[in-house]
Formats: structure tokens, C-alpha cells, sequence
């Protein structure tokens, strides 16, 4: 948990850590071929920036809630690289047994309570562990990361509302890709329509910025967590990302033509890796040693992982039955 | 806000203050509340001057407003809230006025209540409690007398409670708040007025039982829940003097009942009928008698019947009303049906049970 | 129809129609109590001043929508008065057959589409009808009246959302009676959060006012219809007002408690039809004898309904089957 | 951005590009369109590269972007706004990906389109159709993969409609938009690539049916419906090489099924099994089974059973999923445990049909 001004050890961190989730999500992808990890997949490529952004300011005790695609915010929140592994392999020993896959991952360990599929999901169960923090006076918040297109769901506004009202301590970290499937924003919300402006509405304060871009990336997510660190008040940020694969799976499907060329080739020039490397360069320091020293690190951690993955067991269907009631 | 004041709550304490079924519902919370301090109550109306029927008058007073409250209208957020507070080392009860408005909140009752044990690999566990009304009468009409208990039970990883009499109304309660799993818990408004004097409560709650076993008789088997055990209970009772020995047994926990009491007592009797307050198409009765059949078709006499409302919404007019719900009477002559008898002057017999229960809840709420 | 400035015929209409509705809606309160209405009723005694006031807006052709408090806007639409008493007295002859009681009305011979218990229900379905007029190229509009309360709803922001998306020629209408039954604000809605600025944060052109303040009223209403008529997009108008009676039944429940005295009094003080009548006086006109007149032809009218509604035969269960299906 | 052009629209009108069930549904998208100007069709994804799955490819570049669109993730409201334009003239499809989104929109399908005709007192209809398809296989998991027919049956003003065979799903798909009611319309994805040849449109509709005999024996009945109907056509034919003679009945309409030629045909068999992709409790098979028993109880030799999914959610892990969905060879075991027979080498007559059936989704959607 930082909450001093940023210095050039946060942007090492930070650039560490999205090399390291990317480093991570590729091997996967590539790895997804092989047949083996037999679940839908929502990879985070291109979008590490808001996640670690944000998790460089919450502690263990701290809570994080997510959705279909939650492996940056699972790893950046610290989770478990081996049991998120092997509960693509669907595994027994995977961080949910087997049972949830890619879409549902938790690891209480690291206050990851819980990502699951359902497109809005998780919004307002974060703001019931919110008001657990609240009832309990403890001094930890909850953040529930959603894309874009869960502010269209209507438990979004209802959410922002009881946060409202009860003075949560939560922050709805919303990445805005401007896309849910392969569906622009277009159909999906006016032009008129802003996000932030939704939730300054129900009295709540609002953060918005480029997640590709290390400094207000950083600096929004700081001044949101002291915010709500301090005041015991919900706030929302909104950053602005992209994704480079599809939607589902991993595979580049930049042919199929949803995307146009110049968007895409826009958000790539804005690389959240780039702009770290650059951001560095710039405080005087070569990223490059640092980065492949830590995409060596990552591919043992991903070897091994793997590797704990293919041993573990197969959950059985006798032991699912179990699982139905506690 | 309030109209209990302290000295009421005292009341409550000492028992003087329950007389019915809605009050030991009170009494629940109350004990459950006192002897946990992780269990909360809210939902809308929970704190204002009518406290749900009355069954949560007293509670904000007594255990502060951070622990009862009063919500928005926004039930699907309120479900999902409940159940963050659960996975939280907290015990949430959330009540709905109504059966009817929980269905703004099933995808986070059965898309995440139900599944999150489940979806993470037994982890974790959602101890929530749904307290769900069914109105019905004085014109409650499509949209406000949903009796969707059957529904629910289809869903797997929810618990579906729906008790009869008071006492157990008080028991299953409590039970219901300290099991782990989500809970449905329904009540039947009529019921509500049924009496009971308080006594029997207890500090610790036994752990959810799965049916009560209410007549004992050896000509036929009836397995009912709610309001429909009630009704059952007073034809077994009368069918007494008939000579017509019928064994109740009241199947309070609806997705998990006592199919081996339920098929010894079939094994006797060879017979079945299933009572029961929910539209009859995929009816709990339904699934009752499905499972008896592999076990007692050797046994059955004839063809197992179910008592259950009809299969269309139910009208607002009075007239509609009053033909759309089955009582006592229809219980005896389904039952004179299936034993092929009559029972000479039956009438008289149930006038007594049948201004009982047509003491139903008149309006205009 | 009136798209021309407000007329001291306008105010004279307004009056006279406010005075009819609550005239009626007295005569339902007292008769209610012979039992022989058995059904829930949510009286809109307090509360006329924005359903006639959008209402003088509105032709036949138009359509409106409501919810459980909709006698005040389905009189105002135009719809029958006796199929109205008739379906409270649960007869065949009511406006619904019997099957929907006082919370679910319906003239279409009118424009009135249906109004429904559930709170928020028909926000999402006057959306539909609104598109099939863009679909159709109809010129009409329509108004989808709804209380404060069911603002908390999701589906209400979703239908922000959409209205706004495809320009639909729909008017949010929310009467602000700052109570959803015995609940207060407090509990429901942060004092920081707008109604008008959730709706302008969506794109939405909106509106607030007093409803019990006829120039308001009728001034707002006009901007509104003419704006949604002319530019084919969605407007919201809040107009507050106050509710005399108990949430739902024929009774005052002042003594609960739940509503203060001086509350009470104010809103009292600040009475509709005592307001148009200053209004009308101010122009010159005297409202006593229209008053007078008004309430006599009212009672008639009621006197006529009630006696055909109790004549009138009850539905048979056996037709209530053939309900079910078309 | 729509991958068809007014070639492919061609092609589809000359059935030139219909191979398969998804195509078949394609099909009758367009021809519903195409002689029904009030037919819209819309839901998350309509009008994206992938047409939901294909089923709706070509209809926006025919019909225009204001009958075809696209949609926020806002299930409710566009639930919401299907009915108000059905209440208004139209006749909208509303598609979704996934049964499990429907589940947001359970207030909008159950207290609004379901009653609307009922409470209105039959004034106005709302010509819905809701289409939903079940994802299962490719660790779909507790939360894309549920099959809750039976749920959605039991409410009373929803009509049901679960396709078997391709130009049924064509069929029906087109009655149940032609239909005035509410229809909950559900395609199991394993379906949608079985062949067909588009031979057989039409130009009309025909009424919404209730079941279609798929084969016939006079040892065992089978009702069932969408892919069970497909596995027990195959286990018919197996058995047939086995002298075992057996009728089974696709009951494609759930909640209106034909009771009388079920009945007729257990009067001929005296056994019955029902067949269904739900959780088995309170499923649609067990309605049919309790519906069945006071007509057929003299005539049946043994007691009726039931092939459904376990009364637990699926887990994501190929192993589980591996063991929890039944096939073709369930059902010959099943029968051969009812008939109390055994069939030789089974095993192998299975193959050909085992790797049919086997032919599943593989993701990673
Ligand atoms: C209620 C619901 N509707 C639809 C879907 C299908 N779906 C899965 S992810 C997704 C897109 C969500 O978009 P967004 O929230 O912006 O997240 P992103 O995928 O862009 O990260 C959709 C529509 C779903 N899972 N849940
Ligand atoms: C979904 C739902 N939740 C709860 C209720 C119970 N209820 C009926 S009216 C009402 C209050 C609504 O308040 P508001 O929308 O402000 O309308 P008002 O009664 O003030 O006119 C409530 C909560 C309901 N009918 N539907
Ligand atoms: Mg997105
Ligand atoms: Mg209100």
C-alpha cells in the first residue's frame, strides 16, 4: 500500500508488473492451443495498465472483486499464479477447485474475494464487503473492477446508490475499452452519455484518465484510494484502455473487421508497456534490462506453474456434489 | 420511527409480547440477533412504523441502525450487497414485503447465492437468508400473490424453507439464519395469525431439520408445506371421526425432504396426495411423488393425486378469488375421492376449521 | 392537444380537472371502507397537479404508462371512469375484467397502455411503445409516469440509457413525493444525488419543478411534449408533490409518525387546487362557482359509475383461464 | 461490419447456404421478416461478425438497422422494451447468447409478459419471442451452461418451445413468432450443427403444435425434448436391433404437451421415461410423470423414470463435465435396467452414435 506521491520505485513496480502479467496472459494464449485448458478465456493483453495501477495501492487486507476478465486483476491483487493455472486445466488444486475456470477465480489469501461471469455481477457484492469493512471499522476498502459495458446493467446505478447513501468505502474501477464483445460503444451508449458524470450524479466522486498512461493511471488511482481511505466515501474511476485480443479466447481477430485499422493501430502506438518503458527512460533509468529480467523470472514462474498444473488431479463429480451445499 | 419502545422490547424479552406466528418471527430475529452478534436484518420497510407486519418491530431499537436498516428500492443491488456481507463473515437477513418483488434480484440469487459455494470450489459460503412474503387475498392479485416456492426449490444450492406452525416458523427461522448456505424462507401471510405464546425458544438454534411428521393414520399419506399442512392437519383431524386415519407429514424443507419417512409411510398406507400452495405444473408435489414411485410402486394402490392452485395467475375480483384457492374441504373430498367413500354430513364437520381459515388477511395492504 | 402558450383556459382546464380527480378519488376513499372494493388502492389525493398537468399536453393518440398510483393518470389520459370503479369492484366489466384491480389499469381506447404493481415495471416497456412510434414514423409521443422510489430501480437507468441511445420520443415522468410507503429519502437516496443530473448525465434533456404550482406544472409540462415532439428525444421531468393520504388505503396515518407535522402542514399549505384557484383568481377569475360546478358533475359521474359497477356481474374463474393465453 | 453480403442473402433465400440447424434458425428469422414486416429481431451481438452463432447473419444487411440491432447489456430493459413493442404492433425476437443472461430480466418475463394478457383481462397479447440458447461443454461452467426449461415452464402465461431436429427447430422457431403469446423459444448449442437442407419452407407459419412422435414400439415409452429427443431417436434405433420396440414422443411444447397421445402410447407400452437436459428436480419430465399416473396407473407394469441432468451445478473441469451430461448410451442402460434385459455388445452398436453425439462445442465461446 503506497500512499505517498509517486516516485521512480512505484514506476519500477509498476513496469515490472505489467510485464509480468503480460509475460503471463502470452504464454497462456499460446498455450490455449494445445487443447488443454478447456474454458472460455477473457486474456487482459493490453489492459495490465489500470489493474496494477490500481493494486500498487491496496494491501492484502484490501479487497478486489472483478469479472470475466479478471487474470491482470487476480495477479496484480497477488494472487496465486499456480492455482489460477491450474484452475484453467481445471484441476482440483486450481483456486476454485476445478469448478469455476477462467471466469470465476478467488484467492482470499490476497483478498481477491471473487470474480464470476455474469456481466455486472459482482458490483453490488462489492459493496456488501464494503459495508462489511464499514460494520467491522476497519480501516481496509473494497474495490470491484468491471468493464464499460456492466455500467450498462441497471445493478450499476442501484450500486452507485447505496454506496451513496451508506457511505461505503469501495471504488468502482471501471475499464473503459469501448467494447463489450465485438459491439462499439455506438449501440450501446449515447454519445451524451458519460460515466463519470453518472456517478458525480449520485454524489459520488469521479476519476477519469488514459489506464495506458503510467502517470494518471497512478496518480488517479492514489488520489482515489486516500480519498476513500480517508473520507470512508465511494468514489469511481474510469480509464480508458484497449484490448488487443479478441474478446474470448487467443487468437487476434483483427481481420474480422469490428475494429477499424486506425484504432487499433492508435491504441498499440499508446502501448501501457511502451509508455512505462518510456516514462522510465525519462527518470533517467534503462527499462530494458528490467524488463527482460522480468519476463525470465515470469517464464519459470509460468514453467512451473504449468508444470504443477498438468500433475495436479482431476476433481471428481462425486466431490462436486459436495460442493452444492456447505 | 419506531413504535415499540423499550419497555416493549422487554415485553419481547419476557415473551408477554408474542401471540402469534408473526411475533415469534420477531422473537427469531430478536434471539437470533442477541445471540449473534454477525446476523443483520434490513430490507424495505424493515424500520418504518409497520416493521414488515410486525414481525421486525423492536429490532432497530434494540440492536442500532447499523444492524437494521431500511434499504432503497433496489432489490436486485440489495440481494448482491447481502451476499458481499455474507462472504464477509456477516449473517444477513433480507426481507421482501412480498414474494413477487424478489424477482428483480434473480440473477443475484441464482446466478451468485446459489452458485458461489459451488462456483469456488467450496471456499466459501453464502450464510443469507431471503425471507420472502406470499400475500394472497383481498385482491393481491397476478403480481402480488405469487406462490413461487417451487421455483425456487429447482435451483440448486439454495435451501427453500417454507414452515406451518408457529412454533416451527420460530425454529426453522433461527435454523435458517445460522445454516451457512442461502436460504429461501417463506411465509405464508395467513399464517401470520396463527397463535402461539412464545414458549420454546431457545438459545441455540438445532440445525435445519427436513420434515415434521404432524398425524399419524394408516389409510392415507399426505406431504404438505406451509398453509397446506395447516389445512391438512385439521382434515386429518376430522376425518377422525370418519374413522379415516391420515398420516400428515409437513415437508417444511422443500428441496431437501425426508423421502425415507415420506416412503415408509406410503409403504403403510398406500396412498399419496400431495398438498401444497404453488401452481401445480413441476409443483413440489410433483417431485414427491416422482421420487416415491421407484421406491413404493409395489405398494401404491392407486394413483398418487396432488392438491395444488391452478396452473393461471389468480384474478384480483373476489369472485375469482375465492374459487382459485383450495381449503380444508377440499382436502376431505379429494380424500373421499381417492378412498372411494363418502363422508355423510362432512359440511358440518369442517364449519368450525373453515371459519379458521377463512379468517384470511382482509386489505387493503 | 396544447402546444401554444398557457391560456387562462389552460388554467381553467387544469383546475377543473384536478378538482374532478379528487373528487373522485374522495368518493373511492369513503365508500372504500364498505369493503366491497377488495383490493389494494393507492389514492392520489395530494398528487393531481402532474398527471393533468401532462396530460392537457397529450392527445388520445399519445400514450402514457403507470404504476401502482395511477387513477390520477389514467383519469387525466382520459380513461373510462366506470370501467374504473367497476375493476375495483372486481366486476367483468372493469377496465382489466376483474383480473388487475386498482393496481393495474387500462384504457386503450385512450392511449392509456397499462399501468403495473411492480415498482420501475413499465419504465422499460414505455421505452417499447416509444420505439414503435419512432419505428412507425407516428408523430405521438409518450409518457411513462412513476414515483421517485422507482428511480432506486436499475431498470430505470437502463431505460435512461436506451431512451437515449435511439432518440426515443418518451417522457420519464416522476412525481417526487419523497416517499416510497413509509420510507423517507434518508435511507433510499443520497441528499447529493440528482434525478435530473442522472438523467442529463445520460443525455437526457430534464426538467424539475413543483407540481402542486400550476404555472410550474403547465409550463414545464408544455417545454417538455413540445421539445420530445419536435426533436423525437427523450426528456424527464421531476415534479414534486406530496401524497394526503396512507400509502396505500383509504385512510390518513398522520399519527404514525412517519411524516412530521410541519411537513404535513406546509404541503398542506401548498395544496393544488388552493393554488390554482389563487392562480385563476389572480386572473381575474372567480374559481368558486367552477369549483362548484365541477364537484356536482363529478358526483354525478361517480354516483353513475358506482351504481353501474355494483350491477355489473362478477368474472367467472372459468373465464379466468382463457386469460391466460391468447 | 456484417460478414454476409447481398450474395450470401441470395444464397439463403435459395436455401444455397442453409447446411444446419443454425442455419435452419437463420432461415426463419428471414422468412418470418421478409412475409411480416412487424417481425423485429434484436439482442447483444445481433447484428456483430458473428451473428449469434450465425442464426442471424444476413438480417440487418436485408432488413435494416432499425428491425435488426444490436444493444446495450441491459437485459431488463430490453425484456422491457420486447414488450412494449409486442403491446404496440410488433412482433420482436429478443436473442440471447446465454439462458443464464435471461435471468436479469426474470422481473420483465414473469410479472410483466407472462401477465399481461391475464391482467388486463385478455384486452392485449404480447406476441414475445425470447430466445435463449444453452451453452454447455468447454467448461461453460455454473454460470453459462444452465438448462432451466422446467424452471421457466412452470410459469403460467410463457409458452415453452424446445426443438429436436432441425426443420422442427425451423418450424417452430417460425409458429412461436407467428404465436400472439409469449414464447420462451431455447436451442441447445450441440444441436445447431446438425444438417439440414432447408427443404420444406414455407411461406406460412403453422400453429404452435405440442409433440411429434419420433418413433414407434410397444416395450417402452420416451418423452422427452430438444437433444434428449436426439439421443433417444438414436437409442430407438439401436434398440431396434434388439427387438426392443420404442415410441418416443418429442414434447417440444413443455408447458402444453400432448398428454392424450403420451397416455395412449403408455396404455400400449405400460413404461415410462422421461428424458431431459434440466436438473431432474421438479423438472418437466416429472410433470409428465405425475400427469401420466391418474390415467395410466392400471396400466403400467413398472414404475415410470426419469433421465435428467444432477441436481447440482456443473463444474468447469472437462472431468466433471465428462461425467455429468448423459447420451445415448444412458438411456439403452436405463432400458435395459427398466426392461430388466440385457443387450449384448451394446457398446459397439453405440460407436456410431457415441461420436455423433460427442461432436460437441469446443470453445472457447
Ligand atoms: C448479463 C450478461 N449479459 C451478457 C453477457 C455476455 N458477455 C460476456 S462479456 C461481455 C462484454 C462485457 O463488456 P465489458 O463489461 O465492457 O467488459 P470487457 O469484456 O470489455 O472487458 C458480454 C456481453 C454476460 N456474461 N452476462
Ligand atoms: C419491485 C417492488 N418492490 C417493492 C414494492 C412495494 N411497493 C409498492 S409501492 C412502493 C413505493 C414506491 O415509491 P414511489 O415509486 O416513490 O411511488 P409512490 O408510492 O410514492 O407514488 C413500494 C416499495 C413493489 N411494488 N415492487
Ligand atoms: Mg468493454
Ligand atoms: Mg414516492
Amino acid at each position: 500500500m503506497k500512499q505517498e506521491p509517486i516516485t521512480i520505485e512505484d514506476f519500477k513496480e509498476f513496469f515490472s508488473k505489467i510485464v509480468r502479467i503480460r509475460t503471463i496472459e502470452q504464454a497462456i494464449a499460446e498455450r490455449y492451443h494445445a487443447q488443454e485448458m478447456k474454458c472460455p478465456m477473457h486474456l487482459s493483453i493490453g489492459q495490465e495498465g489500470p489493474a496494477v495501477a490500481i493494486s500498487m495501492q491496496l494491501n492484502a487486507s484490501d479487497k478486489m472483486l472483478s469479472t470475466h476478465r479478471s487474470h491482470a486483476h487476480y495477479l496484480a491483487k497477488g494472487g496465486n499464479l499456480t492455482m489460477m493455472i491450474s484452475e484453467f486445466f481445471g484441476r482440483e488444486t486450481g483456486c476454485s477447485g476445478g469448478m469455476g475456470g477462467s471466469m470465476h477465480l478467488i484467492d482470499k489469501s490476497c483478498g481477491f474475494e471473487g470474480a464470476t461471469a455474469i456481466v455486472g455481477n459482482t458490483i453490488p457484492i462489492a459493496a456488501g464487503v464494503a459495508l462489511s469493512q464499514k460494520l467491522s471499522k476497519s480501516k481496509n476498502i473494497t474495490v470491484v473492477c468491471f468493464g464499460e459495458g456492466a455500467t450498462e446493467e441497471g445493478v450499476f446505478s442501484e450500486t452507485l446508490n447505496i454506496a451513496s447513501v451508506k457511505n461505503l468505502p469501495l471504488i468502482f474501477f471501471v475499464e473503459n475499452n469501448s467494447y463489450s464483445v465485438y459491439s462499439p460503444l455506438a449501440p450501446r451508449q449515447s454519445i451524451n452519455r458519460h460515466i463519470t458524470k453518472i456517478s458525480e450524479a449520485h454524489g459520488i466522486k469521479s476519476l477519469k484518465g488514459n489506464g495506458n498512461n503510467i502517470e494518471e493511471a497512478l496518480a488517479i488511482s492514489l488520489e482515489a484510494t486516500t480519498y476513500v481511505r480517508e473520507k470512508r466515501k465511494p468514489c469511481l474511476i474510469e480509464l480508458e484502455t484497449y484490448r488487443y485480443l479478441e474478446h474470448c479466447g487467443p487468437n487476434n481477430d483483427d481481420h474480422i473487421g469490428y475494429r477499424t485499422k486506425k484504432e487499433i493501430d492508435f491504441w498499440k502506438s499508446y502501448d501501457v508497456i511502451a509508455n512505462a518503458k518510456k516514462a522510465i527512460k525519462e527518470l533517467g533509468v534503462s527499462p530494458d534490462s528490467l524488463e527482460k529480467l522480468i519476463q525470465e523470472n515470469t517464464k519459470e514462474e509460468i514453467d512451473n506453474a504449468f508444470r504443477e498444473a498438468t500433475l495436479a488431479p482431476f476433481p471428481k463429480i462425486e466431490r462436486s456434489i459436495s460442493y452444492e451445499y456447505a | 420511527m419506531n413504535m415499540l419502545n423499550k419497555n416493549s422490547v422487554k415485553e419481547l424479552k419476557q415473551n408477554k409480547r408474542i401471540n402469534n406466528f408473526a411475533d415469534g418471527i420477531a422473537a427469531a430475529f430478536f434471539d437470533s440477533m442477541r445471540y449473534d452478534p454477525t446476523v443483520l436484518a434490513f430490507g424495505l420497510g424493515a424500520t418504518d412504523p409497520k416493521n414488515i407486519f410486525g414481525t421486525m418491530a423492536g429490532l432497530e431499537d434494540e440492536f442500532g441502525n447499523e444492524r437494521v436498516f431500511d434499504t432503497p428500492i433496489s432489490e436486485n443491488a440489495m440481494t448482491g450487497m447481502a451476499i458481499g456481507l455474507a462472504i464477509s463473515g456477516y449473517k444477513p437477513v433480507l426481507t421482501h414485503q412480498r414474494l413477487d418483488f424478489s424477482l428483480l434480484s434473480i440473477d443475484q440469487i441464482v446466478n451468485a447465492a446459489a452458485k458461489w459455494y459451488f462456483m469456488f470450489g467450496g471456499q466459501q459460503s453464502v450464510p443469507l437468508v431471503i425471507r420472502m412474503i406470499i400475500g394472497q387475498g383481498w385482491g393481491q392479485g397476478p403480481t402480488h400473490s405469487q406462490a413461487l416456492q417451487s421455483w425456487f426449490a429447482q435451483i440448486p444450492g439454495l435451501k427453500v424453507i417454507m414452515p406451518a406452525f408457529p412454533k416451527d416458523g420460530y425454529n426453522l427461522f433461527r435454523s435458517s439464519i445460522a445454516d451457512p448456505n442461502p436460504v429461501i424462507f417463506i411465509e405464508h401471510r395467513w399464517l401470520h395469525q396463527m397463535s402461539w405464546n412464545g414458549e420454546g425458544r431457545v438459545v441455540s438454534p438445532t440445525q435445519l431439520g427436513k420434515s415434521n411428521q404432524i398425524s399419524t393414520g394408516s389409510d392415507i399419506t399426505i406431504v404438505s408445506n406451509s398453509i397446506g399442512s395447516v389445512y391438512s392437519h385439521h382434515a386429518a383431524n376430522i376425518l377422525k371421526k370418519y374413522n379415516v386415519g391420515v398420516e400428515v407429514i409437513d415437508a417444511f424443507n422443500l428441496r431437501d425432504f425426508d423421502i425415507n419417512s415420506i416412503s415408509k409411510s406410503v409403504a403403510k398406507t398406500g396412498r399419496l396426495l400431495t398438498v401444497d400452495f404453488s401452481h401445480q405444473f413441476c409443483s413440489i408435489g410433483t417431485e414427491i411423488i416422482a421420487q416415491v414411485l421407484p421406491l413404493n410402486f409395489a405398494d401404491l394402490k392407486i394413483a398418487p393425486e396432488r392438491i395444488a392452485l391452478p396452473n393461471f395467475p389468480v384474478g384480483t375480483s373476489f369472485n375469482i378469488e375465492k374459487d382459485f384457492y383450495f381449503s380444508t374441504i377440499d382436502i376431505c373430498k379429494k380424500i373421499e375421492s381417492m378412498l372411494n367413500v363418502t363422508f355423510p354430513n362432512i359440511d358440518d364437520e369442517l364449519k368450525e376449521y373453515q371459519s379458521s381459515s377463512k379468517k384470511r388477511f382482509d386489505g387493503p395492504f
